[in-house]
């Protein structure tokens, strides 16, 4: 059963990226970024990563997918519902990329991780992640938050118009 | 400090309104609107008519016919200046009693049709004047909605101008009797004419004498009972 | 339950479709969907292994961290993009290649 | 709450063919479908009380035809949206235009699956259970732009993009107000945050008035809190005085101008169920969720009393002041209290936890979201962010901060996790 769900979230998170990478329509690319997200998300729960889970739909879905969608609609002038986008060096970029996924696929499969012995998976993450979050990784933290602050602030700055 | 007075004012302001509403929701039930066809404001009073010019009183919202008391007289046809009102009449058989009206006056013809077109109405009051029977009037009833019985057939594409629902009907002969009545009269002609005919063709005939017998003119309807 | 290998291989797509995306595309704001979609390749990969491997939650910090991340810089590049927009009534990156006109 | 009905089922013969994915499986069925009823009887139920609000607080009646005093109206609206004509917009994005609806209904309706109705019911018992609520109801914003933007219509965009910044503005007050309860009890676990909250304490820890233990009464940080997530949770789910998105004196309707029959109904299932999680989180995270108010028989006895005596005093007061009998509430008191002195069980059902308490917290909330929504007129856009931005934001920060404070002061730190 999870198997099955497994594999179904993962065809989702393939489709909608190459959805992403190949719709000539732009509102189409970044409306299947949303069901990218989400099955990136599905992901995170199998490999028991509930916080990062809930992280990614609040940060990635409520938060940078919106900020997409308002670059492109204050960047085009809109007179129908499709935008559509042009790419350039269609062919060679592929051949590229595909050559590119392919060498990493054969290293991938041809390695052997030193996977863990341990059978026990952690039940929930949320405790651990704010202890190292508050105790090892403070700095890391703080430097985080203050780059948070600049990004505001920056983004603010260019935004306003007599720049 | 502009931004703490602000909120403060905020604050208070929101909470009289919620207070006001709040004493809304729990009163107990005064409400002002009313179950409208069940229930109606009264019709308002008006007194510009004294004396015999009481009927003047009366709130001209629809123009209504008692058509039992119509003698079909055709009066307040002509009185109307919009032609809002048509009147088709019959005249009653022989020593027919169709009836008589509330004055008594004993009714001669038949009324087969009396439509008042209420989209061209005026509500001039003048048609009711000249009604030897009183029986035109304006009433009161502002509501011109008509039951489901009363609908009549629309097509879709002339339902943006349709009137049909708006012009009154108030004769109460049945088709079929209006239908009897007119081919009795038709046929009463027809045999007065065939009757003229005959004699015509009588006096031809004795004025002929000599002819052989004619053929019946095969158009001619069959003599009614005579 | 399943391989490492699935994730690994799911990842290594999602990084190849949005290094696609960022080499092929005119438009800016697709070429931050394809950031992001390698963003989240990698965020992919981190939180597998700290499952399979070092089965520890560092993994999952740095996957916050790189979260946070692409926060600020979805932020930034689109005041950068609107920018854009304003001075060349375009996004199209190949057609920005003036620092000022 | 799966695992147990799953395992419930395997105990019958009959059922053992399903097997153990088979029959959680068919648990999961069950456990969405009955959501799936309460939302739709929930939308149904709140769209007839919501028009009976606004009538009673306008001086109106209200429906009053279908059924008796018009409670079938809704039914019959539903009804007649389910078998309208389906229509789209010749030059609307199709693939979108049919999408827009379904992501919001089910953003809407997967925060169900978190909410612990008792200490028992609750469909998914997750360690992370308020922000996965938080997240879920995020990807609201993404279904109104979707919709908004494959009507192509200037308005529905309108109401789109007006959206999408009030929802990502509000997102931080309440995520912030949230916190602060979060902080006090130390997990997000939505079922430990209720059990926090059990029994009886002071009032704001030091004054002598014993109050049930919930949130609101915790410490004065967190019921100013409660205000805080409130009214930005009103803005959130796009209620009146933040309904903007949908103005309807300026954008005809927002994002949902185009909609019509089955969709326009999704747009308002999904409303109405997101009137039902920020109400019922309210009563979750500030106000006890579950938790009775009294701690046991002889409380419940003493707490209905109290009611009763309030409710006469009540009567009194409206009988002097403004000359008129409300026999309602003195009637309802007198009879549950009287109730619970003659039969402890009734007094030991009130004070048992359970689905009756939750529902009536919520169903308080709700009205309250009513009441905002028809005594207030709808914000300027500017106004909006300024109340985001400037008001509810800093008050959540320094709430955060003063939480933290007020524990150290008190020394009340009782830490589930």
């Amino acid at each position: 059963m999870g198997e099955v769900i497994f594999w179904v979230i993962w065809a989702l998170v393939a489709v909608s990226a190459m959805v992403v990478a190949f719709s000539k329509n732009l509102v189409y690319s970044v409306f299947s970024l949303l069901a990218t997200f989400i099955g990136v998300a599905g992901i995170y729960i199998f490999l028991n990563a509930d916080f990062l889970a809930v992280t990614q739909i609040v940060i990635y879905v409520g938060g940078i997918l919106v900020l997409l969608v308002f670059g492109i609609m204050l960047t085009n002038r809109i007179v129908v519902a499709k935008i559509t986008q042009s790419s350039l060096q269609r062919t060679t970029g592929l051949v590229v990329v595909g050559a590119i996924f392919l060498v990493l696929v054969l290293t991938l499969l041809n390695q052997t991780w030193p996977l863990a012995t341990s059978a026990a998976e952690f039940d929930s993450t949320v405790n651990n992640i704010g202890e190292l979050l508050f105790g090892d990784y403070l700095i890391l933290f703080e430097v985080a938050s203050v780059l948070l602050l600049g990004a505001l602030i920056g983004a603010a700055t260019l935004a306003r118009k007599e720049l | 400090m502009g931004y703490f007075k602000n909120i403060a004012d905020s604050v208070s302001t929101l909470i009289t309104g919620m207070k006001v509403t709040m004493g809304y929701f729990v009163r107990p039930r005064e409400h002002v609107t009313l179950q409208y066809p069940d229930e109606q404001w009264p019709n308002p009073k008006r007194k510009i008519g004294v004396g015999e010019l009481d009927s003047y009183n009366v709130i001209r919202s629809k123009l209504h016919v008692d058509i039992d008391d119509c003698i079909g007289c055709k009066k307040c046809e002509r009185a109307c200046p919009v032609d809002c009102i048509t009147i088709d009449t019959l005249k009653a058989d022989k020593g027919e009693d169709i009836g008589t009206t509330k004055n008594g006056t004993q009714k001669r013809l038949l009324v087969t049709r009396f439509t008042i077109d209420m989209t061209e109405c005026m509500y001039c009051d003048l048609c009711t004047f000249p009604c030897p029977e009183d029986c035109i009037y304006m009433t009161p009833d502002y509501r011109f909605e008509r039951g489901d019985n009363q609908k009549t057939e629309i097509s879709t594409v002339d339902r943006w101008r349709n009137r049909q629902n708006l012009i009154y009907e108030y004769a109460t002969v049945p088709p079929e009797e209006v239908e009897r009545r007119k081919e009795a009269i038709e046929a009463e002609q027809a045999a007065k004419l065939a009757a003229a005919e005959k004699a015509k063709a009588a006096a031809e005939k004795k004025a002929a004498e000599a002819k052989p017998a004619e053929k019946e003119n095969p158009d001619k309807p069959e003599p009614g009972e005579e | 339950m399943h391989a490492l290998s699935s994730y690994l291989i799911l990842s290594a797509l999602l990084f190849s479709l949005g290094l696609y995306t960022v080499i092929t595309r005119k438009n800016a704001v697709a070429i931050l969907m394809g950031i992001e979609l390698i963003l989240n390749a990698a965020n992919v990969n981190f939180i597998a292994f700290s499952k399979f491997v070092t089965h520890h939650v560092e993994g999952h910090l740095m996957a916050v961290f790189i979260i946070m991340l692409a926060a600020a810089e979805a932020a930034v590049a689109l005041a950068i993009i609107l920018n854009l927009y304003n001075d060349h009534g375009n996004i199209n990156v190949d057609e920005a290649n003036a620092l000022k006109r | 709450m799966i695992d147990a009905i799953a395992s419930w089922m395997l105990q019958f013969g009959a059922l053992n063919w399903l097997g153990e994915t088979g029959a959680s499986l068919v648990a999961v069925a069950l456990v969405g479908i009955t959501l799936f009823i309460f939302v739709a009887a929930n939308a149904i139920v709140l769209v007839y009380v919501e028009r009976k609000v606004s009538a009673f607080m306008q001086v109106r009646l209200g429906p009053m035809r279908v059924g008796p005093m018009g409670t079938l109206q809704t039914v019959a609206d539903a009804l007649k949206l389910l078998v309208k004509e389906d229509i789209i917009p010749q030059f609307a994005d199709k693939v979108l235009f049919r999408v827009g609806p379904w992501v919001i209904l089910i953003s809407a309706f997967v925060a169900f699956a978190a909410i612990p109705f008792s200490p028992t019911w609750v469909p998914a018992d997750m360690s992370i259970g308020l922000f996965y609520v938080l997240s879920v109801s995020s990807v609201v914003v993404i279904g109104i732009v979707m919709s908004g933007w494959a009507s192509n219509n200037k308005w529905s965009l309108y109401g789109a993009m007006r959206s999408a910044a009030q929802i990502v503005s509000y997102e931080i007050p309440v995520g912030l107000s949230l916190l602060a309860a979060v902080a006090v009890v130390g997990t997000l676990n939505l079922q430990e945050l209720i059990q926090a909250q059990a029994g009886v304490g002071n009032l704001f820890h030091w004054i002598p008035i014993p109050v049930p233990n919930w949130f609101i009464f915790n410490n004065p940080f967190l019921f100013i809190a409660a205000f805080v997530y409130l009214i930005a949770a009103t803005a959130e789910v796009n209620r009146t005085p933040f309904d903007i998105p949908e103005a309807e004196s300026e954008l005809v309707a927002g994002f949902m101008t185009e909609f019509s029959g089955i969709r326009w109904a999704l747009f308002f299932l999904s409303e109405y169920a997101n009137a039902a999680v920020v109400a019922l989180l309210t009563a979750i995270v500030f106000l006890g969720g579950w938790q009775s108010p009294f701690p046991d028989i002889q409380g419940a006895r003493i707490g209905m009393s109290v009611l009763a005596v309030l409710a006469i005093i009540w009567t009194f007061y409206v009988k002097v002041k403004a000359n008129r009998l409300s026999i309602y509430p003195l009637a309802v008191t007198v009879v549950l209290a009287v109730l619970a002195w003659l039969f402890p069980a009734f007094a030991q059902w009130l004070a048992n936890p359970g689905l009756l308490w939750i529902a009536i917290k919520g169903g308080t909330i709700i009205f309250m979201l009513m009441w905002f929504r028809w005594t207030f007129p709808r914000l300027r856009v500017d106004q909006l962010m300024y109340v985001s931005w400037k008001v509810l934001l800093p008050l959540a920060m320094i709430n955060l901060a003063g939480v933290a404070i007020w524990m150290w002061l008190t020394g009340a730190i009782n830490l589930v996790g």
